[in-house]
């Protein structure tokens, strides 16, 4: 146990987490791209066309992976964000505040997917079903955090209050997930169902997890990358941050 | 004799600027420690500091010998606080503010025999002048029976009498053991126990 | 602990006519709607669980002013910090003290509300039990944000944003409600997911207030 | 008086994210609406013209705090009174600026926000309109209320509850120029009485406020 | 000489209570008045009536020689106040606050050679000390041309240094003919031109 808890705190120490995260981010770059470009290919070219919505339906393949990552982002977000108020750990601070751009991200490309799909499905480019606004809610959510983080002065406290805002959120999660069920047993009927749980052969189901493993891979490269500026920003007047800087400076 | 509440190794940072680096003090039961400093130098923050109610950087707080960690176990608390802001509502009486606070610190609402001019119980605090709102904080931290007070400029705002009026109070209750901790530009009519000259780091 | 909390009661009771606002506002807000629509009585009844859950959610938020901003603009909080009490008790007592000012008359005019709209009876009666159940919500839930934003300039606004989220749940499964008890069926599913939000809250909100206040005034 | 209104300018500039959350409770107002009521097309296109100006009158109310009532309780009122301009011209300024970072904002979502509730080609039109004739309105009547109630605590409630009834002849032509034009019918009656009372209130509010103030600080 | 300012028969009353039941006061240019008396006498509201922020009950006010009615007629604001509040947004940088400030009196965003720390300028003004959020109101004041300076107790919170080097900066500025009316319990440096010992009826 002992053991444990130290190589958490080294981990969680500033300089080491930023030397681990620099020798980490190409071992996340290389499959990240490796597999998106084979995603795409085998998505986009090799699967073959649905045979109900043609090709329309390849839209799946960024709006899948999109919102599942603006869910699991969120959740990541509330676990780091418990560590950092518990433990007081700086990395965790840094990683909800910079995770929350990418959330961000992740759900305004879901819901932007969403409705270039949904308006040659139901017709609409919106409509007010609970899938739908509870993702929009979560965009709230994440624009809180981001709105927080810079309505306070100070970097440390700011990213503790945006931990708690997260968790106090965090609620809306599941009811992204389930709002699906929840809105049939409410209400009866909802068109959506349907699409929900397609019957996918394989041949459109590969590209579809080579994407979502590929694009969580490059946010985790994306967000370490936030994290390093970050860190260093942070801790500019200690001396493993000012050592770096002055190996980056071409001298 | 172990100091009431002793700060060591106090380092803490504002806005990139180092305040206090490994400051040490100690406080005892009747002594008035005043704190002098140039405009800017982390006074203020030190008595926070001391407070409790910002965490330092580094450094480790000890409250009668025990590390600190927040004055709610007490029965009565300990310690009385003045700042900037009074922590008195504006928009409320006198007698309702005093009989609140008093209820936060578990003291009952004894109002007599205090320093408040009788005629400002029914009128709103926010209606007193400068100095009498001063008088009204202090006239409350007095009869508080707390060990330590923390006292952030007491004596700006209060006039000349009123001010050698609370500077005898003081010593009187640093007579009865109480601790006192004021920062204060002003020079007192009384040589305090101890200064504390803070130039800093800064 | 009682004299504290008499006082918290008075202080409310002193500043009546303010916590009163709370009320006021609520009506205004359930009376533009209807205002903006063609008044048909069909269509009105249709809205009406939209027009007063959200009229209350919006009289809560205009109430988060009063509920520790204003006193932490004072230097409340030190105060607090060094008094006896745990700070999450203090919150706990003022969140309760709130609502019986500003949740209590809220959910006596949404029944009122509700009647007005032309609902039926077993509407009215979701109407006041959500309104019961869920109003504590989001007085609690509002603590949080008011706490999140207590030292900020202009922090009404930001305060809205975050709180605003946060109680979609709380008006989902309360206009629900409303509306399924309208269409006459049973409300007890939709009651009862308020009632276990309205319990976690409670416990979860002092909590997370005390925190974020200490978080926020570092 | 150019430098003058740079420095506005510059202020909201400085604290834009702050304004920017005036749009955001416009948004999160707007989507409470549809989420209480079961969402059918033809019942939100009905809803449509009340929830966007509740919406749009509620995200202004928000916005009061950040209009004046921050800078007077930090003692800006003596400033400006003991400057060379007139105080009507100084809050006729801050209007401005203030729409100019709230409103216009809230004139785009509100486009935006008609077209995701399925409105038709003349509506959204409509809505644009009268919601560009109607903001300012909104701005210059809650600053009126924002004067009143300039030092008062927890004050925003109260200047919500004395703005609202003040709007209620702006959101009612406001949302009755979209209904018509939903219908299919000429919106330019109502939008001329939005002009007007547009007029009015511009070159009547700085004074009211002024004078206000002045009452008020006394 | 005609005087640049001056009030005749003051009455006023504040809550049921007349704090000047016909005050006579002149204010010459060059000249530094100070202001003394206890605690809750009307002296910042006195100040407040001199600087024509509110209007008496009872009195009329002059300014050179003729009645006053607002400050809005002079191309360049004839007079500068400080009040409890400063005036100053807390969440704006003290560069913002500076210039929107000077815009408002008609001046330019001059900002040489005043008395402000050049570090500050681009911090936020509420993360300022007591001392130096003062110090910048003075500073703004001192270099404003205005010819009647209002000051509420300037000194307070200014730390020894910089409140003596604030007395002998308004007394430079009384010799290029700036009227001053200061509000201060606080001995000063030198002695006033005149001082008004309000001791009042209340
Ligand atoms: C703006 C509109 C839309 C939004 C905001 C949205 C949002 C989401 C979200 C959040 C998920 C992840 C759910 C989870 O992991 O629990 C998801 C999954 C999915 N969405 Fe959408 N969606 C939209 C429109 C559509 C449309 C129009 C279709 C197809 C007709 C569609 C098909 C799917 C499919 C197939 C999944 C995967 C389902 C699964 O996890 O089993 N979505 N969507
Ligand atoms: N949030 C902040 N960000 C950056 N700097 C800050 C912040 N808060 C305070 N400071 C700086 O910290 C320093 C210490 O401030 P503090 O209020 O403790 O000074 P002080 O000694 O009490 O001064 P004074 O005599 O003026 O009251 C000041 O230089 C101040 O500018
Ligand atoms: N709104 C009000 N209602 C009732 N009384 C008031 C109000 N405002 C001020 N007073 C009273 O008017 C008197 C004068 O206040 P003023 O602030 O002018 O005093 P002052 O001489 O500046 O005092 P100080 O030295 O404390 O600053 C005080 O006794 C105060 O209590
Ligand atoms: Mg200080
Ligand atoms: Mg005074």
């Amino acid at each position: 146990m002992n053991r444990f808890w130290t190589t958490f705190h080294q981990w969680g120490s500033p300089p080491t987490f930023y030397r681990f995260a620099r020798a980490l981010q190409p071992w996340l770059l290389v499959p990240a791209v490796l597999l998106i470009v084979h995603g795409m290919y085998a998505g986009l070219v090799l699967a073959p066309a649905d045979y109900q919505q043609g090709d329309g339906f390849r839209i799946i393949y960024v709006h899948v992976p999109a919102a599942w990552l603006s869910l699991f982002v969120y959740t990541s977000m509330v676990v780091a964000g418990a560590v950092a108020l518990i433990w007081r750990m700086k990395i965790a601070e840094v990683y909800v505040v910079d995770a929350a751009y990418a959330g961000a991200g992740f759900t305004a490309v879901a819901l932007l997917t969403g409705m270039l799909w949904g308006k040659p499905m139901w017709g609409a480019w919106w409509v007010w079903d609970a899938r739908l606004t509870s993702e929009l809610i979560l965009l709230f959510l994440y624009l809180g955090v981001i709105a927080l983080n810079r309505a306070l002065p100070d970097r440390r406290s700011a990213a503790r209050a945006c931990a708690i805002l997260a968790i106090v959120g965090v609620i809306n999660v599941p009811i992204v997930h389930y709002s699906v069920e929840w809105w049939n047993t409410l209400h009866q009927g909802a068109s959506i169902t349907r699409f929900e749980k397609p019957a996918m052969p394989m041949s459109m189901l590969w590209p579809l997890l080579e994407l979502s493993l590929g694009s969580m891979l490059f946010y985790f490269w994306s967000v370490l990358l936030r994290m390093r500026g970050s860190l260093l920003e942070r801790e500019r007047r200690q001396a493993w941050a000012r050592a770096v800087a002055a190996d980056a400076q071409p001298s | 004799m172990t100091p009431l509440l002793s700060v060591r190794q106090l380092h803490h940072e504002r806005g990139d600027r180092e305040l206090f680096g490994g400051l040490d003090v100690d406080i005892h039961g009747g002594e008035i420690l005043q704190v002098v400093g140039p405009n800017g130098h982390g006074k203020s923050t030190l008595l926070r500091i001391l407070a409790g109610l910002i965490r330092p950087d580094v450094g480790t707080l000890a409250w009668r010998g025990r590390a600190f960690t927040s004055w709610e176990d007490e029965p009565v608390a300990p310690l009385m606080w003045l700042g900037e802001r009074p922590g008195w509502a504006a928009a409320h009486s006198v007698e309702h503010n005093w009989r609140y606070l008093r209820s936060l610190r578990g003291l009952t609402p004894d109002r007599e025999a205090c320093w408040i001019d009788p005629a400002w119980w029914p009128r709103r605090f926010g209606d007193l002048s400068t100095g009498q709102r001063k008088r009204a904080s202090l006239a409350f931290i007095e009869i508080s029976g707390a060990a330590v007070w923390f006292l952030d400029e007491p004596l700006s705002g209060l006039d000349v009498a009123m001010s050698a009026q609370w500077q005898s109070r003081m010593q009187q209750a640093a007579s009865r053991g109480t601790a006192i901790v004021l920062v204060s530009h002003d020079a007192l009519t009384f040589s305090p126990d101890r200064v504390l000259t803070w130039t800093g780091e800064y | 602990m009682g004299a504290l909390w008499i006082r918290e009661l008075r202080s409310y009771w002193q500043s009546r006519f303010e916590a009163l606002q709370c009320l006021a506002v609520f009506s205004v807000v359930l009376l533009l709607f209807p205002l903006g629509v063609d008044p048909e009585p069909e269509l009105l009844r249709l809205m009406a669980p939209a027009v007063i859950w959200g009229s209350a959610l919006l009289a809560c938020v205009f109430g988060l002013e009063t509920l520790f901003r204003q006193d932490l603009r004072e230097g409340w909080l030190e105060q607090a910090q060094t008094s006896i009490w745990p700070l999450p008790l203090l919150l706990a007592l003022r969140m309760v003290a709130h609502w019986m000012f500003t949740g209590v008359p809220v959910v006596l005019a949404g029944v009122l509300g509700a009647a007005a709209l032309g609902m039926s009876e077993p509407g009215i009666r979701a109407v006041g039990w959500s309104l019961l159940l869920g109003t504590p919500s989001l007085v609690a839930l509002g603590s949080v944000a008011a706490a999140l934003t207590a030292n900020l300039t202009g922090g009404a606004m930001l305060s809205a944003l975050l709180v605003l989220p946060l109680y979609v749940p709380v008006l989902i499964f309360g206009a629900s409600a409303i509306a399924l008890a309208e269409a006459g069926q049973g409300t007890d599913a939709s009651l009862y997911l308020m009632g276990c939000s309205l319990l976690l809250s409670i416990l979860l909100a002092p909590l997370a207030s005390a925190a974020a206040l200490k978080v926020v005034a570092e």
